[in-house]
């Protein structure tokens, strides 16, 4: 069978795919198990909620940690303000998602299958439901679906089998990862809802799949959700989105808790997480932000960095605090105008919060943060009172 | 020996204990509180919370000991153990013995925090707040002069330093500074089904 | 090579009472905002007591000594 | 050098704070043991002191009183420098001076609390 695509199918606006179309489509769902976690590992498929984890490992780990009671959790949080890609593929595709947490299931000897899914993402809530009760009994009876609050850290492992366990989507210590220890104390795959509809696909051709789902947003004509080949250029990923609006300054590759990289550097580069992972970068979650030449990138920094600040759980004090004050001095800078010492505090206290959370998060601000203020160097030396009040 | 001995030694190890004891529960709220200077670091606090605490253990045992051995009164080692079973001032010594057990147990989980865990830890820790009241009720029923000018003064220092401290910790409120701000980041991502 | 051991800091328990870093201050600073920072590596052999002691007298029980990690010896 | 050797510490521009803090540090646990100590020995005086006015201030106990008291002291002197008086002097001298060092270090340990 040729290479098939996640987007491939009935017209997206007509929205859910039903069972019969998608069976039609790609025939029956196939079996997982022991094989199917090894071709996962041999085509590479890296997770796409952010941090690139290799899915076979994953997999393979809960496996071995399962002894028949393992849970997967088919995460479809998106917190992300700009990522708008997993509700996309929850409100088209929903039976891929559905196949690959069922093939996971199998494959990891699961007992349960929790759907968690973005409480505002309300299309996409309405999408899962309606595919479910296409399911057979016996599939109905393993899955089940969970409300994620629409936060920034709920999207993380944790905080996800923190919500199933205690309705409290936090994020709690690691380790033990969840993946030994996560839903009611046994091994959980927590698993982005792209992977999980990649492995759907990669489970009936048994090869790679190659294509990425991204957001193109900010500065272009058609901001949006596009599946791109594995491969291709940043800069051609823009022009399929449009092409940019006005005149770019840089580019925010991987939503917030991405990279900066100047504009003239990041349309060459390619959309292909080990090519990137080779350049010290990653596609973390596939949010391709384009910043125009007239916005003042120091402004704009400071805002987001108010943000995830203000998204901070206010469980670990480094983390709360840190970027508390780290957002503080930014917009200090970005409304009165440099000043030497919140440079200089700026730099202290990233490497002050950096690892000292229990989840990323602050590790996740402080690397975004100090990525712009590389990318933003003389902007940031040299910003001017800009009197602007926060936005 | 004389068994006059043993009944002054219960009755003057009762009361340090009872002065010892509330100087342990200052303490323990003093580093709630977080209280600090210069020259006093907070784990001073702590580590003389700790060491007045095991004291308070040795000295209860002398006045627990010595009173049950005390032939004069006849007390037994049942009464010591099992609370009103003693046919002797049934109620007051009982409250004795429920202050001392309760005592034992707040020592002991203490001992084995790192094994139970902070929370079964702190849950039992809240005895204290029991534990206290319930050893000054026992010296005033049992302290055959408990209105006599010094035991009486002597509990009135320790009701009184023990209310303040309880009573600033009530008004002080919590002093975690995440405290608020974390409740309330929780209140909001809490789904649990029985709101 | 002899048993070494780090310290280690539960974060979400971890509420900046800041006895760990009174007691054991050769390996332990506070940051900012009252919250330890604890320098990387072993704790070295002759800090154990104190370093145990900081562990003991934490009151939130969020300072953990447990095994160091494999030594990465060309890191030194 | 004391800090060098086995671990991790910290470079050495970060050294004289810290030796200062080691200092405080030191300082504290003298004063934690001088206090803990102080604690011990105003609680075993307190034992025979409060023991002895107690002995005193009983109702209708009054002809056992005398005996008691000097027993009480009795108590003291063999605790706290292990040799076992038998006078039988005056129970208001024997007792006063027990009083004075309860007092004084009952202050150290209102003074902790």
């Amino acid at each position: 069978m040729s290479r098939l695509r996640l987007l491939a199918g009935p017209d997206l606006a007509a929205g859910a795919e039903r069972l019969h179309s998608h069976v039609g489509r790609l025939g029956p769902l196939p079996k997982g198990g022991h094989s199917l976690i090894e071709l996962l590992v041999r085509t590479e498929l890296a997770g796409r909620g952010g941090a690139g984890f290799l899915a076979g490992l994953k997999w393979r780990a809960v496996a071995h940690a399962s002894r028949g009671s393992a849970v997967v959790v088919a995460n479809g949080a998106e917190g992300e303000p700009h990522s708008k890609k997993d509700r996309l593929l929850m409100s088209t595709r929903p039976h891929l998602i559905l196949d690959g947490a069922l093939l996971a299931a199998a494959s990891v000897h699961a007992k349960e299958i929790v759907l968690y899914i973005g409480e505002e993402h309300h299309s996409a809530l309405r999408s899962m439901t309606g595919a479910l009760a296409e399911r057979t009994a016996g599939e109905r009876r393993l899955i089940r679906l969970a409300r994620a609050p629409a936060r920034y850290v709920a999207g993380d492992s944790s905080a996800s089998v923190h919500l199933v366990d205690a309705g409290i989507a936090t994020p709690t210590t690691t380790p033990p990862p969840t993946r030994e220890r996560g839903v009611g104390g046994a091994a959980t795959l927590v698993q982005n809802v792209e992977t999980l509809a990649h492995v759907a696909l990669i489970a009936r051709t048994g090869a790679a799949t190659n294509t990425v789902l991204v957001t193109v947003a900010g500065a272009v004509r058609a901001p949006g959700v596009l599946e791109v080949d594995t491969g291709i250029a940043v800069g051609d990923a823009v022009q399929l989105a449009g092409g940019p609006s006005e005149p770019p300054r840089a580019l925010l590759l991987g939503g917030y808790f991405g990279r900066w990289i100047e504009a003239a550097d990041a349309w060459s580069l390619p959309i292909d997480p080990p090519a990137l992972r080779a350049r010290g970068l990653s596609l973390g979650c596939a949010v391709l932000g384009v910043l125009p030449a007239s916005q003042c990138p120091v402004c704009e920094v400071a805002g987001i960095m108010r943000y995830l600040a203000s998204e901070s759980s206010a469980q670990c004090g480094p983390c709360f605090f840190g970027l508390r004050a780290l957002a503080d001095a930014c917009t200090r800078i970005a409304e009165r105008g440099t000043d030497a010492g919140d440079l200089q505090r700026l730099q202290r206290w990233s490497a002050e919060v950096q690892g000292r959370g229990a989840c990323k998060h602050p590790d996740g601000a402080v690397m975004f943060l100090q990525s712009a203020m590389k990318t933003f160097g003389d902007d940031f030396a040299h910003h001017p009172a800009h009197l602007r009040r926060s936005a | 020996m004389d068994n006059t001995l043993l009944w002054y030694t219960t009755r003057g190890a009762g009361a340090v204990t009872l002065v010892l004891l509330s100087a342990v529960v200052v303490l323990g709220i003093l580093s709630v509180l977080r209280v600090q200077s210069a020259g006093w670091p907070r784990f001073l606090t702590v580590g003389l919370h700790r060491n007045l605490a095991l004291m308070t253990i040795v000295f209860l045992a002398l006045h627990i000991v010595t009173a049950v051995i005390d032939p004069f009164t006849h007390l037994g080692w049942l009464a010591a153990v099992v609370p009103f079973s003693s046919y002797y001032r049934t109620f007051w010594l009982g409250l004795g013995t429920v202050a001392f057990e309760l005592l034992l147990a707040i020592v002991v989980t203490s001992l084995v925090r790192g094994f139970i865990g902070q929370s079964a830890w702190r849950l039992v820790h809240w005895l204290s707040y029991a534990s206290w009241p319930v050893a000054v009720l026992h010296g005033f029923g049992t302290g055959t002069d408990a209105w006599s000018a010094w035991l009486f003064g002597l509990q009135a220092v320790c009701i009184v330093s023990v209310a303040a401290a309880a009573g600033y910790r009530l008004m002080a409120g919590s002093r975690d500074p995440l405290a608020a701000a974390r409740s309330s980041f929780q209140a909001g991502v809490d789904r649990r089904e029985s709101k | 090579m002899s048993k070494r051991f780090e310290l280690a800091v539960d974060r979400i328990k971890c509420d900046g009472r800041g006895l760990c870093a009174e007691i054991l201050p050769e390996v332990i600073r506070l940051d900012s905002w009252g919250y330890p920072i604890i320098a990387p590596g072993p704790v070295p052999e002759h800090l154990m007591g104190l370093a145990q002691r900081a562990v003991d007298d934490c009151p939130v029980l969020a300072i953990v000594l447990r095994r160091a990690e494999i030594q990465r010896q060309k890191a030194t | 050098m004391a800090l060098g050797g086995g671990g991790n510490t910290y470079p050495m521009q970060m050294m004289d704070t810290v030796q200062d803090r080691v200092r405080a540090r030191d300082g504290a646990m003298r004063l934690l043991n001088r206090m803990t100590t102080g604690a011990a020995v105003s609680a075993l005086v307190g034992v025979g002191v409060l023991g002895a006015v107690s002995a005193h201030t009983i109702p209708g106990a009054t002809s056992t009183s005398t005996a008691s008291t000097s027993t009480a002291s009795a108590s003291i002197t063999s605790s706290s420098t292990s040799s076992s008086t038998s006078t039988s002097s005056s129970g208001l001298q024997s007792s006063t001076t027990p009083v004075t060092s309860s007092s004084s270090s009952g202050v150290a340990v209102s003074g902790g609390s």
